[in-house]
Parts: structure tokens; C-alpha cells; sequence
């Protein structure tokens, strides 16, 4: 192949046909109060790790709603599990057990 | 797709076009890369229409590409575009066509500037009397040159020798119009159809036989975007924008894909070949690529001119499968001579895109 | 002397009003320019936030109206109004000419024209359809199909069309599509289980008693998805599907998705009557292009000429609540006014 | 010799559960973990081995920490247990005075009253037969507890009883077979022979006076054996294999076996001792307060056995540690749990690079908040206060920067990734050179206490802060709002923190007493233990521990946790205070203060 000195730039769209959604689909059935996301960063906003590096849980949850799982599973790892965004949440939602099933959907579906 | 829907819009933006006594303003990637496009404009407004049409060689480039690409000021374009109408005004016209996309967003942006703030006005006509000497009035009626051409649609029809039409199928022949985002996107009352759903090359294609094809990706930029293209880092952006466009189109397998603008016309042909290149695709079924060519071109074949002297051979795409299927007769053989028939030694060929020798 | 009051519109809020009114033993002309009294809700189908059937809300109104001290006049549009000796004279498309102490304007609103977001191709692609569209549907009984007859397996719901845009020419917010677009979306969820929708809003404003916890039983029971993001064009697809693009402001990415159907939210403007009802009158319009009362806390139900008052949505968009209740508080007033 | 036919299916069966008892014992100590096999041996000939037969006997036959808890239910299990080993025990001492011998068949004492029907005398010949009459009384009446409970639970106090599987129902029925039929065989044969003593000998002349004793007697002997060999060929596979079961477990725990993290032979043991007895539901307050019934430790421990462990059963468990408190086996339920949680090795790759210890920082003394803590930052001052105030020459390790101590993580399965959080961890406190570790958050203290083996000593503030009131640094004043203490379940239950707090919020407030404390506390609700628990649960296990908490009518109720403070203030109007704040709050700084001498932190800082 040619070499023009650039190459193709990757889309930013969010294609949501395109992707896998079978992620979300278990965490969903496995940990429903996810669904009650309102995306308000109070988890992002306490998270431990998030105020050491830019880890941000509340974007990692948005994304893996709209299928945008690559990349999860490195961010997702850096989670201590300590506990502070289920306590801010005000919508409820087990962030926690959100975050396990998403470990285990990961491996699920590698 | 309900069609009334959509002329119920194209009711709501009809433009005044004039009939008669025009001054023409070239376009620099057109003249250059399409050169038997205003070529045939002149023709078809001199010889099949009768029209008094001005074409200057006093006036130069818009600066448009130095604009957008924000090397010249917009004062410094003012004053351009101002001299321009000078020019106009001193040869006695009041009708200018510009063949530019660009330059006419660029002329309507203007003229748009002056008419809320005549104290623009006012400096440019200082700024242009102070280095020029010169005066000018403002045009009567703007128009890009295929605004002319869908207002004389029917005239061409009339004299057409060839139309739209699949030859083999007596289908009519599936075609993608794009506008170019300056035709009508900036001020949607100034181009054909409005800016959404526009009419002016739908309105041609339906004239002449040929069916429209809308795309989910119409709309979107073929991706020039001036910074886009003429920075090399950013060219992959650029390219990236087409790309989106022709996926999209893809399904329908366009027969051709006919553009407004020059820039648009010059990288939606070239980025395919650019493609073709990076990643062995194609957009056609047989490897060919999709033949993008000029609205002037496209008339020009319709009313039977040689397509050598329109010049399609100077495209990326080549054109033979659209000739055969519309029946036009050409002579493979005066593919690469010159007006005066001599030989002018066959271009590099492309390593994907299939080329008919 | 008995007392006498035109209202002019027949939507909830005039109906409402003249109940009120002639219950007070003051005589009551309702005008309504249609056949049948009550407006807009006439052709809703269910109502937000527990779903009543919008009949209902009619009914009891009309029922209301059984009443020697109103005079309904149907089919008739007010030609021209006039003061003389301290009352008002007002005639009628009917050739009618009726005297009356004080005029109650509730002439409400209209739906946004959706054929002005041309972008979003209202009109042109089959599968777009708006809010006021969809109801008919429900109240239709019938399934809910795509043009092509089929069951559509995802729909988005585009709120604020016409509503907070500036290019659509209104800035204001119509407060009641974000809460319709929950209520619709359940309403298809429960109708069609296996769809998925997708609610793209620019802000979500649940306002109103009952609003956030139909929202939540949304997200939570009927799993729909909100999708922070203003539409920016719709396309149509070779198969009729509809390929829709907005930013996902909240992953901060654009987003593209095929939607099978796409409704949109319209808002509520001004009516066309409005300015040329305040014109006639010398009434002061807002900005909004809705009346205006001269002072935002006391000022409700009163306009800048004396004797003529205001209910409902002719002043800004309501719920049907809020419209009740301002229609109350007219009656209050006028009553005030021509004791 | 004495025989008959019908002997053969008690014999059958007998020899039939001690083989497979054998087989079962030999797996089980075979397969234990090398470690627990040299603790095993060390142990053998010791004392220990005394120990655990004295405790086989309290708890395998007397049932005492069932008779502790529920004397009804206690007294039914002894009666059944210990009633009939005592028939066995005396039933052998008969045989032998009667055949002065110590050989003769297995059966014969168990079928000693149809061998034996002549008058013929033997020593303690009445009194034998008075206590065999007495004894088997003592095991109808507990059979018939037992008969009423799996009918009507409440009967014995219990909420819910345990559902049984096949071979359970077969050991069971059988079980309530075996004592009526041998009390109709003794009856009918006492009427035959008109021999017997007050149970049998009056029964049997009853019988013999209404009913054709002589064709009743044999077939009541067949069934008699029968319930016998079915009991004992069903009893390995039922629930009554815990019997054997605990009477192992009891001789490994004595000899220092433990629950580890991945699951073992001993954890099997342990699931296998498990009696069924329903005690755990009643403790847990998922059961109570949410009635949630599916959960509890019983049926968790069972979902092992049928390898049928799920989601639910495994992590809606909040690890309170309450059943594990009252469990009368001594199972250690929470760490069993824990071992189905285990995720090592699958799921081993969280990566906490970002993770970079701040400049090297030296101090006496470290403070460790904990992530939660810093959601309650009332806790924080107050602790800041107390160091200052005490002129210590403390560290904040996780003022700005927190890391995890990692129990989250441990109590999720992750050991793996919770060990990188604490080796990042250690490392600040090995810089440190601190010789104490003070934590607010009982969660993080337990983890740092047994899991990060410090050679520092580890406090939470509340034994460090009475520490500190102890040497006379801290100077505290009495006030008079009356309290109630809540007992965080890491600090209580989890690591026997109860005299600590109490001793010191006696010396600022009027401590008031709940009816549940110390062991027996509850669980705010708030619990990481718990993955699955929505919300609107935790609320309601929240206000039913409340409402209990309350009813002593106090001022404020105090806890020693941020967990349990940020969940109990969610509830109740009453103020919810950490009890370092209400001793922050209570300190008097005096001048004196200041002459203190050094000697006094060094007292500190050496224990």
C-alpha cells in the first residue's frame, strides 16, 4: 500500500450499530440499578482514584452504555473498590457491583 | 421519501436568477483541475442558450482558499471581491455568475457583512479607491454558475442528445449530488432548495433523465475543508470525511456522483484514488471507483460535447463505464491527444483503481 | 343586573373558567372557532403523570358547562372587539354582536411547526413523525408501525424541537415535552416490549409533582435511554431506516445510531391568534411572543388593558394542571373586576 | 447365642455407616493442606486431644451453645442426642452384667428386651430397667419436640426451619420411626412376657390386654431394626452425617486448623458439620428485616455442598458476622463465604501504577483515615484535634492522596489486587519508621490488623484515643447526654473491640444500654460486605437496627465507624456521632498539659 505521508483518521463517532453491546447487556441484567444513571460525576467527583489520575468512572459507565468498550478493561482496572461513589450516589445505583460485573463481563466475553 | 415533502421546501426557497447579460467569475481549482468545465459553461451559454455572458481576464482569484485558510484578512478579501465588482461595473454588467462555490459563499458572506454594517461598505469602497483608483456598484443578481444552468435545465433538455439513462436497462441512472457545503449552508435563501433538501443539481438530473440518490451522509463535507487539506498533517481528517460519505452511498451503487463545488468535485475523485491506494477499496462493484464529475461536464455529455474535450480524462475516477451506460461515443484512442491531436503520452496508472486502457 | 363575560377559546382553560364563573351566577359566552370544545387535550390520548386518558379531563369539563348561565358558541371566530360605555361589544364571524362586562382571552397555544427543523426531515422521510402525531396513533388503538408496516425495534424521541432554539425562533422553554416524551416512551414500551428508545435532550426538566419519579420508573422499569444530546440532522437510509447524529455531550463524542422512528417532541408557541387578538386589543406581547403580564408575581391573569384577562397557555406553555388552576384564578379576577 | 433374622438390617447398616464413615474420614484427613496435617501431628498427643473430647461431649451431646441460646430447642437436641446415648451406653452395661461378658453380637444390647425375657436376675437388674424405661422417655419426648417443629417451627422459638432433600427425609423418617417402634417392641414383648418396667411394663400390659401382643411383638422388632439400618445407611448422605462430621471438626479446630482463604478440606468439614439447625436465619438481618430467607448461612453452606453456589447466596451477605457469632458448631461462616468469593487468578489485573508514594515522611505515630472516613470529614478533624491536642507527632498517610486499604477488594474475592494496594501501603508505613498505626475506619483497621502482618501496632482510634486518656495525656469532661453505642461489626464481632469505647464514653457521657450489643450488635446496613443489597434494603436493615437501638431514648447515638455514621445519620433525626468527635469535643486542654513529660508518649508509643 501507498504511503502519503497520513493515513485515514480513525472516526470519533460513537457508531452504535456497530458495536458490542452484550457488556452492557450483563451488567444490566445482573445489576439493574444501573439503569438509573442520571450521569451527575458525584462517583467521578469522590472516586479515590479518580483524584490521582484520569480516572473517570461515570464516563467508563457512559461509554460502555453506548457499546464503547475498548480500552474498559485498562481503565476499569485501576477501580480500588473502596466504596465512596456508592455511597454519593443519589440515584442509588450499586456502583460497586457495577464495577465487579463488568470485570466479570469483560472476561465473559473476551 | 415523500417527494412533496421536499418541494414544499424547495417552494420556500426559490431564487431570483437573471435571465440575460452576465459577468463570469472563474474558479482557480475548477479552471485548473476541470479546465473543460467553464469551457463548456461558456459554450452552452453562448451557443446553445444565446447568452451575453462577460468571461474577464482582468479579474483574479477570490483569495477564498487564503481566507479560509486564515492567511488573508477579511478586509483584504472585501477589497478583492469589491475590485471585482469594479470590474464588473466598468464593462456595464450587473449579473455576476461565479463558478466557485467558495468564492460565492465568500460574495454572499460579503455582500450579507455589508448590508447590516454600511460602514464595511463605506471603508472597503475607500480601501479600493485608495489602491486602485477604482469604483464599483453593488450586483443586481448573484448567481453560481449552476444556478444558470437549472434555470436553462429545460432548454438543455430540449437539446440534449443523450440523457440520464441507463442504455442497457432503460433504467434511469442513479446519481449522488453534493452541493458543497458554501452553496447554501451559510445563507440557505441563496442557494436552490435551501440548504437541507437542496434543488439545484436534483432539479438538473431529474431534467435530464437521471434519478437522484439521498444518502444518509449527504449533508456531510467531502472534506476539503481548506486547513484540512492543505495542512499534510490534517489530511488524513480530510480524506476521513469522504471516506464517511462514500459508505454511505455505497449501498445504493451510484452510477456517478455529481458536485457543485470544485473542491468538492476535485476530492471526492482524488480521495477515492487516495483510498484505493491505503486500502485496496473500491466504491463501485467492478473496481472502477465512482466517477465524480462537474455539473458542467455532466451537461456537457448530455447535450453530446466530446467528452475528451470536456476533459474527463483529467479525472482520477475515469469515465468509460458512465459513457457506456449512457451510450455517448468516444474515441478510446484520443483519450490522451491534445486539441490539435497530438499525443500526449499516457499518465501513471493507479495500482487499484481500474483504468480502461 | 346579571354580569357578562365572552371567553374566547374552548380549550381546557376557557372551559374551565366559564364552570367557575357561571357557578358565581355571572353569565358566561364561551367562543370557540371549532365544532368541539377542548383544545388540544381533545386529541391527546393519555395524560402525564399517571396516565389518565385525556377524555377523562374533557368529560368531567364539559360536564361542568351543563349550565343556564353559559352560552357556548361553536364555529365561531371573534371578527372585532370594542369598547363602549364601559363594556365591550364583540363580534363574531356569525354575524353576532354581544355586550359584555369583561373578556377572557384563552386562546392557547400552537404546536411548533415541525416542518421548520428541516434537518430533521419532518414531512419527507416516512419515519418521522412528531409528539402530536403520536398521540393520534395511541388514541388511533392501533399498533404502532413504521411506514413500512413493520414493528420498529428502536425509536428516538427528539426533544425541544422548537423549543430553547433560536434558530427555530424560540427561546423559551415549553415545559411539558421532556415529561411527554417520558410518558410516550413508556407508553410504547408498554405497547411494544421488544423496542428500545432513546431519548436525546438538551437538558431534562422535571419539574413538576410526579415528573422525577416517572422518569426514574422510565430509566429503571421500562429501561429507556437518555441520551444527552441535541439531534442534528436525520437521514434516510435505503431501507427507510433513519440514521441520526448527535453529540453525546456526556461521553463528549458524536454519536451516530439507525433509529427505525423518530418523534419529535414539538412545543408550544405562540398561537397565530395571539398577536392579532393583542393587536386589536393594544395588549403587550413578551418577547416570547406569548401576552405579557406587566408584573411576573402578581401580574397573572391580567393584561395591560382593564377588563380583559387571561388564562391558560395564551400567556406561556403550561401543564394541565397549572392550566386549571390559572384558569381558576382568572375567574377570581374578573370577578374582582366587574363586581 | 442369641439371633435372630430380624437383626440383620440394623447390623447390615451399622457395618454398612462405619465403613463409609471410615472411607469419608480418610479422605478428608488425607486431603487437608500439609500445614494443617503438621498441626494435626503436633497436636495428637497433647492436652488438646482431652479438650476437644470434653468439648465433643458439651456441644455433640449436650448441646450447650443451643441450650444457651434456646433452652427449648437445646433440650431437644440433648434429649435426642445424649438420651440416646445413654441407652446405647447403658444398653451395653445391661448386656454385659447380664452375660458377664464383654463379648456378644452389637445387636443384642439394642435388641436386649426380645432377646432377654425370662425373669432370670442379673445385677442392677431393676434399675437398669427403670433407666432403659427413663431414658428412652427422655428421647420420645425430645422426638416429639422435634416432630412438632418440622410441623410448627414456632414451637421452639424458631421463625423458619430448613428445607430438607431426599435422603435427609428418608434418615428423618426413619429417625422418627426407630424410638416408637422400639417402644412398641419393648411394650409388646413386656406384654407378652408381662415383664417391663414403668413405660414399657404398663404400655405392654395395656397392649396385652387389648391387642394380639404375641403377633405384633416380632414384625414391631423388624421395624424397629429397619428404621435402625435405614437411619444408618441414609445418615452419611443426609444432614445427619454432622454428627461425625463435628465430632472431626471439633478435634482439628483444637488442634489450630483453620478456615483459609481458598477452599480446603477442613472447609469441607466444616460444611459437612453444619447441623441444619436454622439458628443462623434467625440472626441474620436480611432474614429479619428484608425476609429475604434463601440466603443465610444454612443454605449457602448447602449451595456448596450441591456445588449450586450463586451470585445471591454469595454476595448479598453483608459479613456481619452474626450467625457466625451464634453459630452452636463454631463453623466459621464468614471466611466460607469468602473462599466461594475467591476470584484469584482470574481476575488478578487491576494495575495501580498511578499509585506513587509521596516524599519520604518520617513520624511517630501514623494516622490512617480510610476512604470512607474522608466522606465524613467531622471525623477527620476531630482526630487531628486529638494529635494536636496530645502534641503527638503524627503522619496523615492519606491526607490528599488515598489509597485503599484493600479490604474492599478482599471482601470481593480480588485478594490478589487488594494485596497491591496494600504493598504500596506498607511501604509508606515501613518510611515511616512509626511505631503505631492509628486508623478511624474499623474496615481498614481489621485488614491492616490481619491481613498487612505489621510489625507496628495497629489501633483504631478508639483504643488509641482511651490510651491516651489513660496515660493523662488527654484530659476529658464528663458531660451529661445520655448515649447509645453501636458496635461497628469489624471492630466488635470482628475484632473484640467492645471494653474500649465503653470505658471511654463512660468517662464523657451517661451510657445508655440497647437490648442487642457488643456480640450481638447489629449491622448499621451499610455494609461493603454486601455487593448485591439495593439501596432501599440497606434502608430498611438500617431502620429496623435503629429502631432497636433507639429505644433507650438517647441523645445521640455514637459508633466507631464512618460507615456506620454516614449510614445511621441517613436515618434518624438523633445526632449520629463518631466517638472520636464526642471525645474531641470533651477534651479539656489544661496548662498543666504542656509540663507532661515525653516518658508519657513513649508509654504510648511502646505499647
Amino acid at each position: 500500500m501507498k504511503d502519503f505521508g497520513f493515513t485515514i483518521t480513525k472516526d470519533r463517532q460513537i457508531d452504535y450499530d456497530q458495536h458490542d453491546h452484550r457488556l452492557l447487556q450483563f451488567v444490566l441484567e445482573n445489576e439493574p440499578s444501573f439503569q438509573a444513571c442520571i450521569s451527575c460525576g458525584g462517583c467521578t467527583a469522590t472516586c479515590s482514584a479518580g483524584n490521582l489520575i484520569d480516572f473517570n468512572i461515570r464516563k467508563l459507565n457512559m461509554l460502555l452504555r453506548r457499546g464503547e468498550t475498548e480500552g474498559l478493561e485498562k481503565e476499569i482496572n485501576k477501580c480500588m473498590l473502596c466504596g465512596k461513589c456508592m455511597l454519593v450516589c443519589p440515584r442509588g445505583i450499586n456502583t460497586r457491583n457495577v464495577i465487579l460485573k463488568i470485570k466479570e463481563a469483560i472476561q465473559k466475553f473476551r | 421519501m415523500k417527494l412533496e415533502g421536499k418541494k414544499r421546501i424547495w417552494d420556500d426557497y426559490q431564487k431570483e436568477i437573471a435571465d440575460n447579460n452576465y459577468y463570469f467569475q472563474r474558479s482557480c481549482i475548477r479552471q485548473n483541475f476541470f479546465p473543460g468545465s467553464e469551457h463548456a459553461f461558456l459554450k452552452i451559454l453562448k451557443n446553445e442558450l444565446g447568452k451575453d455572458i462577460c468571461d474577464d481576464e482582468h479579474h483574479t482569484t477570490c483569495t477564498g482558499i487564503g481566507y479560509h485558510a486564515d492567511v488573508v484578512l477579511f478586509e483584504t478579501i472585501m477589497t478583492v471581491v469589491a475590485r471585482h465588482f469594479a470590474l464588473m461595473t466598468e464593462k456595464g454588467y450587473e449579473n455576476m455568475i461565479i463558478s466557485c462555490v467558495t468564492s460565492f459563499g465568500i460574495y454572499t458572506e460579503i455582500l450579507e457583512t455589508w448590508k447590516h454594517f454600511p460602514d464595511v461598505l463605506k471603508k472597503v469602497r475607500q480601501h479600493l479607491k485608495k489602491a486602485t483608483g477604482r469604483e464599483f456598484e453593488i450586483p443586481k443578481n448573484i448567481a453560481h454558475a449552476s444556478d444558470i444552468i437549472f434555470k436553462f435545465r429545460e432548454e438543455i433538455a430540449a437539446r440534449a442528445k443523450y440523457r440520464l439513462i441507463n442504455r442497457n436497462t432503460g433504467e434511469p441512472l442513479k446519481i449522488v449530488e453534493h452541493i458543497g457545503c458554501h452553496y447554501s449552508k451559510m445563507f440557505p435563501v441563496h442557494g436552490v432548495g435551501g440548504a437541507e433538501f437542496p434543488y439545484v443539481l436534483q432539479g438538473m438530473v431529474e431534467s435530464w433523465g437521471g434519478q437522484i440518490i439521498d444518502y444518509p451522509e449527504r449533508r456531510h463535507c467531502c472534506g476539503f475543508g481548506f486547513r484540512q487539506y492543505l495542512v499534510k498533517a490534517n489530511r488524513g481528517y480530510s480524506v476521513a470525511n469522504s471516506k464517511k460519505k462514500f459508505e454511505s452511498m455505497k449501498p445504493y451503487k451510484p452510477d456517478m456522483i455529481v458536485c457543485n463545488c470544485p473542491g468538492c468535485t476535485m476530492f471526492m475523485d482524488k480521495w477515492q484514488y487516495t483510498i484505493s491506494e491505503m486500502e485496496g477499496k473500491t466504491y463501485d462493484e467492478n473496481g472502477f471507483g465512482i466517477p465524480v464529475l462537474t455539473y458542467e461536464e455532466m451537461a456537457g455529455l448530455v447535450l453530446g460535447y466530446n467528452p475528451w474535450e470536456l476533459g474527463l480524462q483529467m479525472h482520477e475516477v475515469q469515465s468509460e463505464p458512465l459513457l457506456d451506460k449512457m451510450g455517448v461515443a468516444y474515441h478510446p484512442d484520443e483519450k490522451y491527444k491534445d486539441a490539435a491531436g497530438n499525443y500526449l503520452g499516457e499518465p501513471a496508472f493507479p495500482t487499484n483503481l481500474k483504468v480502461c486502457v | 343586573m346579571t354580569k357578562k363575560v365572552a371567553i374566547i377559546g374552548g380549550g381546557i382553560a376557557g372551559m374551565e373558567a366559564a364552570s367557575v364563573l357561571s357557578r358565581m351566577d355571572i353569565e358566561v359566552l364561551l367562543i370557540e372557532k371549532r365544532q368541539q370544545l377542548g383544545g388540544h387535550v381533545g386529541e391527546w390520548d393519555h395524560l402525564f403523570p399517571n396516565f389518565r386518558p385525556a377524555s377523562e379531563i374533557t368529560r368531567s369539563l364539559l360536564n361542568a358547562l351543563q349550565n343556564n348561565n353559559i352560552k357556548i358558541c361553536a364555529n365561531t371566530v371573534v371578527t372585532g372587539i370594542a369598547r363602549k360605555a364601559g363594556l365591550f361589544e364583540v363580534k363574531t364571524n356569525q354575524n353576532q354582536n354581544f355586550k359584555v362586562d369583561g373578556i377572557l382571552l384563552a386562546t392557547g397555544f400552537d404546536l411548533f411547526d415541525a416542518h421548520k427543523k428541516e434537518e430533521y426531515g419532518y414531512g419527507i422521510y416516512e419515519n418521522v413523525i412528531t409528539s402530536a402525531d403520536l398521540e393520534k396513533k395511541l388514541k388511533g388503538g392501533n399498533v404502532l408501525t413504521t411506514a413500512s408496516g413493520c414493528v420498529p425495534k428502536r425509536i428516538a424521541m427528539i426533544h425541544c424541537v422548537g423549543s430553547r432554539d433560536e434558530k427555530a425562533g424560540y427561546f423559551h422553554c415549553s415545559r411539558v415535552c421532556c415529561i411527554t416524551a417520558v410518558k410516550q416512551a413508556i407508553e410504547i414500551r408498554q405497547k411494544l416490549p421488544n423496542v428500545e428508545i432513546f431519548c436525546f435532550y438538551m437538558d431534562l426538566r422535571m419539574y413538576g409533582k410526579g415528573f422525577e419519579e416517572i422518569y426514574r420508573e422510565a430509566q429503571e422499569k421500562w429501561g429507556i435511554q437518555f441520551v444527552r444530546g441535541r439531534l442534528s440532522e436525520a437521514g434516510e437510509n435505503i431501507d427507510g431506516g433513519l440514521q441520526i447524529k448527535s453529540e453525546d455531550t456526556l461521553s463528549g463524542r458524536p454519536l451516530k445510531m439507525i433509529v427505525d422512528m423518530i418523534v419529535l417532541m414539538v412545543g408550544m408557541v405562540p398561537a397565530e391568534s395571539t398577536s392579532q387578538m393583542a393587536k386589536m386589543l393594544g395588549i403587550h406581547l413578551s418577547g416570547d411572543g406569548f401576552i405579557a403580564h406587566d408584573d411576573v408575581h402578581f401580574g397573572s391573569n391580567i393584561t395591560n388593558v382593564p377588563g380583559i384577562f387571561t388564562a391558560g397557555t395564551i400567556t406561556s406553555p403550561m401543564t394541565i394542571s397549572d392550566t386549571i388552576a390559572d384558569a381558576r384564578s382568572a375567574a377570581l379576577k374578573i370577578c374582582e373586576y366587574i363586581a | 447365642m442369641a439371633y435372630h433374622h430380624f437383626v440383620l438390617p440394623f447390623s447390615i447398616g451399622m457395618a454398612a455407616l462405619f465403613a463409609i464413615l471410615m472411607v469419608k474420614f480418610t479422605i478428608w484427613i488425607v486431603k487437608l493442606e500439609s500445614v494443617d496435617k503438621r498441626l494435626i501431628r503436633k497436636n495428637l498427643f497433647s492436652v488438646k486431644t482431652l479438650d476437644a473430647m470434653g468439648e465433643v461431649f458439651m456441644e455433640s451431646l449436650l448441646h450447650r451453645k443451643i441450650f444457651r441460646k434456646n433452652p427449648m430447642l437445646g433440650y431437644m437436641h440433648m434429649s435426642l442426642a445424649f438420651g440416646w446415648f445413654l441407652l446405647i451406653l447403658f444398653g451395653n452395661f445391661q448386656a454385659q452384667f447380664y452375660t458377664r461378658t464383654m463379648l456378644h453380637p452389637p445387636y443384642f444390647p439394642i435388641f436386649f428386651n426380645f432377646f432377654v425375657t425370662t425373669s432370670e436376675e442379673y445385677l442392677f437388674k431393676a434399675s437398669f430397667e427403670f433407666l432403659m424405661d427413663l431414658f428412652l422417655l427422655i428421647v420420645l419426648t425430645g422426638l416429639f419436640i422435634a416432630i412438632s417443629k418440622r410441623f410448627y417451627s414456632r414451637i421452639v422459638g424458631l421463625k423458619k426451619t430448613t428445607k430438607l432433600k431426599f435422603f435427609d427425609k428418608l434418615a428423618l423418617t426413619s429417625l422418627w420411626f426407630i424410638f416408637p417402634l422400639r417402644l412398641l417392641a419393648e411394650s409388646f414383648t413386656s406384654g407378652l412376657y408381662n415383664n417391663g418396667d414403668f413405660l414399657t411394663g404398663s404400655l405392654g400390659s395395656f397392649f396385652a390386654r387389648h391387642l394380639m401382643v404375641e403377633k405384633l411383638a416380632l414384625p414391631a422388632w423388624w421395624g424397629y431394626s429397619l428404621a435402625l439400618g435405614f437411619f444408618f445407611v441414609a445418615l452419611p448422605y443426609s444432614r445427619y452425617m454432622h454428627i461425625p462430621a463435628e465430632v472431626l471438626l471439633i478435634f482439628l479446630r483444637k488442634y489450630g486448623v483453620r478456615t483459609r482463604r481458598e477452599f480446603t478440606s477442613y472447609s469441607d468439614i466444616e460444611v459437612r458439620s453444619c447441623s441444619r439447625c436454622g439458628i443462623c436465619i434467625d440472626a441474620c438481618q436480611i432474614n429479619n428485616a428484608l425476609g429475604i430467607n434463601n440466603i443465610q448461612s444454612v443454605y449457602f453452606l448447602r449451595s456448596i455442598r450441591e456445588r449450586s453456589v450463586g451470585d445471591e447466596k454469595l454476595f448479598t451477605c453483608m459479613l456481619c458476622g452474626r450467625c457466625e457469632n451464634i453459630c452452636p458448631v463454631g463453623i466459621q461462616l464468614s471466611d466460607l463465604r469468602m473462599t466461594q468469593r475467591n476470584k484469584n487468578g482470574v481476575q488478578n489485573t487491576s494495575t495501580y501504577d498511578f499509585l506513587v508514594p509521596p516524599k519520604y515522611k518520617v513520624a511517630d505515630v501514623l494516622y490512617f483515615a480510610g476512604c470512607m472516613t474522608h466522606l465524613t470529614p467531622a471525623i477527620k478533624k476531630s482526630m487531628l484535634k486529638i494529635f494536636d491536642i496530645a502534641g503527638v507527632n503524627y503522619y496523615f498517610m492519606d491526607s490528599d492522596k488515598e489509597a485503599c486499604c484493600g479490604r474492599p477488594l478482599i471482601q470481593s474475592g480480588h485478594y490478589e489486587n487488594a494485596a497491591k494496594l496494600m504493598e504500596y501501603n506498607k511501604k509508606l508505613i515501613r518510611q515511616s519508621k512509626a511505631k503505631v498505626l492509628v486508623t478511624s475506619c474499623p474496615i481498614c483497621y481489621k485488614t491492616f490488623k490481619e491481613d498487612y502482618k505489621l510489625n507496628i501496632h495497629v489501633m483504631h482510634h478508639t483504643e488509641y484515643i482511651l490510651k491516651l486518656v489513660e496515660v493523662g495525656i488527654l484530659l476529658l469532661e464528663k458531660g451529661d447526654s445520655k448515649v447509645v453505642y453501636h458496635d461497628p461489626c469489624e471492630l466488635g464481632r470482628g475484632l473484640g473491640i467492645y471494653e474500649e469505647p465503653r470505658i471511654l464514653l463512660n468517662k464523657v457521657a451517661r451510657l445508655l444500654h440497647p437490648d442487642e450489643e457488643r456480640e450481638n450488635a447489629f449491622c448499621c446496613g451499610g455494609s461493603l460486605g454486601s455487593f448485591n443489597l439495593s439501596t432501599q434494603q440497606r434502608n430498611i436493615i438500617r431502620d429496623d437496627a435503629l429502631a432497636k437501638l433507639m429505644k433507650p431514648n438517647p441523645d445521640k447515638l455514637i459508633t466507631a465507624c464512618p460507615l456506620c455514621k454516614k449510614t445511621f445519620s441517613k436515618g434518624t433525626k438523633v445526632q449520629v456521632l463518631d466517638i472520636a468527635e464526642l471525645v474531641a469535643a470533651s477534651v479539656i486542654v489544661p496548662e498543666a498539659k504542656k509540663a507532661l513529660d515525653m516518658q508519657k508518649h513513649e508509654t504510648v508509643l511502646v505499647e
